[in-house]
């Protein structure tokens, strides 16, 4: 499965660099090690852990996750161990080997964050963090974070102190402007931003008249979001000057070349690793051979490459 | 260790109105597995189901295993046109197996419905070692018993009907309660296992009815919409008494839990 | 195709009483009579037009059309014949029959707004304005009234003031806070609220690196939305007092009834009439029989019937 | 009159590589379309693909019609696995036919590729109306002729292919050309009617070379992406001159435009 090593898929984000675009998405690669028996971590560029606050988290109530084909609804409400017991029993596990481990942090409050990435600093290797200000799941912080630009921008200016780490700020698709939201991040010092985390969705059993989850609504992801994706991809790349890392949906190779054209530097692939957890391996092996193809020499130079020119768009022939 | 593991489908039919049968040469996971384990079943490689559909490793023999289900939707209804020869990717075995007592007296299982099939594995496990063990299975009639008309096993299980159609009469737990008290005369009830799996209006028949403190173990295997199946995702969360939060994970944790601990979702 | 005429269908959105609760979604169902020909237009409880503007307009620049399995992108951009030759020459012949006429009207300005509205209601027999403040494809004008709760409530005030007539309003879910907008609308006097318009979305061709579309984002219709439409109505049943009409990515009977269930008093289908026009005989027929299995007395119990108490939500038997 | 008609499938073959030609049964369409219309397919019951898809209707013979496509992408390759007997929901005739000049001295009908199928249902309309007519067809090679090998129009009409292979050599307007002067050299250039279908650069090259003002009447039929196909969604417009609008609805208002007044999209 492990692809040819040429051609080259490196990419640059700032100050982080990664041998190949593919990242695994917080929430959808657990803490970096679970999927190791049945995949190669080292396909992938890097990947964002599941989102790590203070103390552990217990999650939502069950049922958590509904199927409405062909996405996924999740209520999970970032259930995970805290930064303590994640600091020193798995971190020093998942900083070994190609791929970056980049560690989503999520909070209740500001001083939270500040604590966690400092609790972090001591642990050798992490290559980053994502600041996780756009999960719809929770009651308190989450999503609240990133619907406000100010305080989006303090605390990203908050962490920005506490660390000389790569910082993504992971912003939200339900608020009128995702680009004041990126605005923001970039002025508090983000190094990128990583959009979109899932869209408010909901599924109801007709027959029983119940929710499907049981907050009621939760986030969707998967296939169906990709075109929102895109969309709000495009609008920040015409707002800021920072890397954006595109998630959304995406399954395929063609997925990722599309996320790159519209502004991307980089991709997160979520939901679709609960389908193929070698997902990353393959889609590496078929760039390469979409690069061998279309005569690509480096991927960056498919980064807000689109077209735009109306002269020379042709729909469809006659 | 799990693997991601392309079976080969050996055989597939219907063996009841909507329940099926399917076997797989699946050599990597035969080797591993252990009684109570599941598969998650990518059933196609388009993107509909997106996620894998979990199902309990049933019979293994050798280097195949079987699946049996029953279609309730989508995926189930996909496997069904699935057809000798192709593979069928798997990831697994997945979960925690029954706790395999071998030093208890005797050994009670009690399925119900599509409950059965991981039990008929622990059932022929047990066998194999020589362990005293008795299966039962509630229906509520003939067309609900998830084991072929030629199927051996149909005549050697304890069947129990909600319709008779020629098997005991009634509920599931009137002959286990039975056989317990039978144990509990004959002073081995402390030293006996006792395994369900089942809906949840049979687990919490058992919960309230059978000795529990007096067994020497009471498991149930659960059932949770699935993400990932190892732990990644979150999503399987039920739950159950005794963790450091009110949930396990099904995948993970389970899908064998304490009898005593469980609780049906949304009754907290 | 005709069902049966019982059970009765029929439902009341305040001073607008529908035999069904089954609207064609403007922008679907043209002016009105296109699908004449081939589906009885008395199987709508009503319809709302294409948008309607003052001046007639030209809409965007084709290709404005793309499938994105299995939704579609748009980006007509309201392109209609405008108000006097609609008043004309189209009116009379849709305020015929049990079907409701509803004049959607799409303007670039307030004052617009209100004198479509009181030509319009020189026309005898249409039944109500839906007002879209909500379109993403327009540059000036659409989507912008519905980001600006103030202006919502100035708009529809405005229009309050020039019809008696049924009014509801077009709300975008593109906003952070839809029942703003939805807030907005019951304090101006509207007597519903319509959602969700289109959500912002966008398509790429991975090979030419051209978008699919001219106008390069677009409106996402269909299946997929409807997750995202049913949140919405949600939290606007739990904001406002006034019915809301549920649009989004309806195909099937089970979809009304889910849209009911988390608050709508009717609903609206779009893109699935193109696929079938008929589709909503089809799906008044199936109403029918679901209540007689379900032994549903009235439609209008089932608004807003979403049991939420947790103590009895199961979600899978083990 | 318009119709959404359950037309049963005849037969279904592929007839070059990759190009397939069905014939239905649809009575009340074949009775009230013309020449250059089309039928709106809704091809799958289910949701994929989730639009219908424009096909032309070739051939009609009786109450049967033929449909010819090239499998370019999901719809398109669905219909290839349609059997004999079932049926296929059809919307049509929609759009507006060839202008039919029965009192022109000559018809040229121009094709590329694709472009064949409508041409050929006006190319026999004349014929039985006993009307002069020469439909010219360019591919690029014998795989891309919309024809089966076997059918006899492919003696009948002037095929010029990029690759020779037994045709004349080289681009379809040359021979167009070839004509139109020999027509001009007789006189009845004014009195020649031009019809043409097929891919932009086609339509591109006629509108450049041919003598359009001379003509007694130059038309093509358009493609667009489309929602409703019957003027309802706005969403097949085109570029033409000559209207209210910079833009025309290519289900409505077309598919058949002035030659000369069409524009390929976004070069306004
Ligand atoms: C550990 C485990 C073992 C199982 N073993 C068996 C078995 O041996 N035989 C058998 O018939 N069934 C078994 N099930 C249930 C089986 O997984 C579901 O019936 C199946 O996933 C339904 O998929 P569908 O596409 O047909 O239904 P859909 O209704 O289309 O499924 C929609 C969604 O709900 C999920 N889902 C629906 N019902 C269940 C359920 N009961 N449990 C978990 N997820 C569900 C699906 O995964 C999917 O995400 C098992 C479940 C678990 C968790
Ligand atoms: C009036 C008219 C007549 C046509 N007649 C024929 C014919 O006789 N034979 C033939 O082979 N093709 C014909 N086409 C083109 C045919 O409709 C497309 O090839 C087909 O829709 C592609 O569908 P797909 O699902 O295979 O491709 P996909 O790529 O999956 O289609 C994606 C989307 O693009 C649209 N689309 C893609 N290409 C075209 C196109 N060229 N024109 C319009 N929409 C397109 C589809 O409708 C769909 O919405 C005609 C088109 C029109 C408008
Ligand atoms: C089950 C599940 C759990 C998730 N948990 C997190 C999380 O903890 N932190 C986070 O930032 N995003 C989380 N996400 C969002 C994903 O990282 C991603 O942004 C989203 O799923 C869209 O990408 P996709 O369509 O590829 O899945 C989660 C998504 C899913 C499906
Ligand atoms: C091609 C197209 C054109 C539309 N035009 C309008 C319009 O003119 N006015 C309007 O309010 N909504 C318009 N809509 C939005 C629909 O009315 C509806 O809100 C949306 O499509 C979601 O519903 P659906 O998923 O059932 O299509 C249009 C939608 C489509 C697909
Ligand atoms: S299914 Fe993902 S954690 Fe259990
Ligand atoms: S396809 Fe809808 S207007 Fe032409």
């Amino acid at each position: 499965m492990t692809a040819t090593a040429s051609p080259d898929l490196s990419v640059i984000l700032g100050s982080l660099s990664l041998h190949n675009p593919l990242l695994a998405a917080s929430g959808c690669f657990g803490y970096g090690t679970e999927y190791d028996d049945v995949a190669d971590r080292d396909n992938l560029g890097g990947f964002i852990t599941k989102s790590i606050s203070l103390a552990p988290w217990k999650g939502n109530d069950p049922p958590r996750l509904t199927e409405v084909s062909p996405g996924l609804l999740n209520s999970i409400g970032l259930a995970n161990m805290g930064v303590e017991k994640f600091a020193n029993e798995v971190a020093p596990q998942i900083v070994t080997g190609k791929s970056k481990a980049i560690v989503s942090v999520a909070c209740k409050v500001m001083e939270e964050y500040e604590e966690v990435v400092a609790l972090l600093e001591d642990v050798e290797g992490i290559a980053g963090y994502e600041l996780n200000i756009s999960c719809p799941n929770v009651k308190e912080g989450g999503m609240a974070f990133c619907l406000n630009p100010n305080i989006t921008e303090e605390l990203v200016a908050r962490v920005r102190k506490r660390t000389n780490r790569w910082i993504t700020t992971k912003l939200t698709p339900n608020m009128t402007s995702v680009s004041q939201g990126a605005l923001a991040s970039e002025a508090g010092g983000a190094d990128a931003v990583s959009l979109i985390n899932t869209l408010v969705g909901m599924a109801v059993d007709w027959k029983s008249r119940r929710p499907k989850l049981a907050t009621i609504t939760g986030g969707y992801s998967g296939p169906p979001i990709k075109p929102v994706a895109l969309a709000k991809v495009w609008e920040v790349w015409n707002a800021v000057k920072i890397p954006i890392i595109g998630i959304g949906g995406i399954t395929n190779w063609k997925d990722v070349v599309e996320f790159m054209i519209v502004g991307a530097s980089a991709v997160q692939i979520g939901t679709a690793l609960y389908a193929d957890p070698n997902l990353p391996g393959q889609i590496a092996a078929d760039l390469r051979e979409y690069m061998r193809n279309e005569g690509v020499g480096s991927l960056s130079e498919l980064t807000g490459s689109l077209k735009t020119d109306r002269g020379a768009m042709v729909g469809v022939p006659a | 260790m799990k693997y991601l593991e392309d079976a080969v489908v050996v055989s597939n039919r219907e063996i009841r109105p909507g329940i099926w049968s399917m076997w797989l040469r699946s050599p990597q996971i035969c080797a591993a597995t252990l009684p109570g384990q599941f598969v998650h079943v990518k059933v196609d490689a388009s993107l509909t189901p997106l996620l894998r559909r979990p199902l309990s490793i049933g019979r293994v023999h050798g280097d195949q295993l079987e699946l049996v289900w029953r279609v309730v939707g989508t995926g189930t209804d996909m496997l069904t046109d699935v057809r000798p020869g192709v593979t069928l990717n798997l990831l697994g075995p997945l979960g925690q197996p029954f706790t395999r007592e071998v030093n208890a007296s005797h050994r009670v299982l009690v399925g119900g419905g599509l409950g059965l099939p991981p039990l008929v594995y622990l059932y022929e496990w047990f066998r194999e070692h020589d362990l005293p063990v008795t299966l039962h299975l509630g229906v509520s009639g003939r067309a609900d018993i998830p084991l072929a008309e030629d199927d051996p096993l149909l005549n050697e299980i304890e069947i129990t009907a909600e319709n008779g159609e020629g098997f005991r009469k009634g509920l599931v737990t009137e002959p286990v309660l039975e056989q317990l008290q039978a144990l509990e005369t004959d002073g081995s009830l402390g030293s006996t296992a006792l395994y369900s799996c089942g809906p949840w209006g049979l687990v919490n028949a058992l919960q309230r009815t059978i000795p529990h403190s007096q067994l020497k173990l009471a498991e149930v295997s659960l059932e949770q919409q699935m993400g990932c199946g190892v732990g990644v995702c979150q999503g399987c969360a039920v739950i159950v008494e005794g963790g450091d939060t009110p949930y396990q994970l099904v995948c993970s944790d389970g899908p064998v839990f304490p009898l005593a601990a469980v609780h049906p979702p949304g009754v907290a």
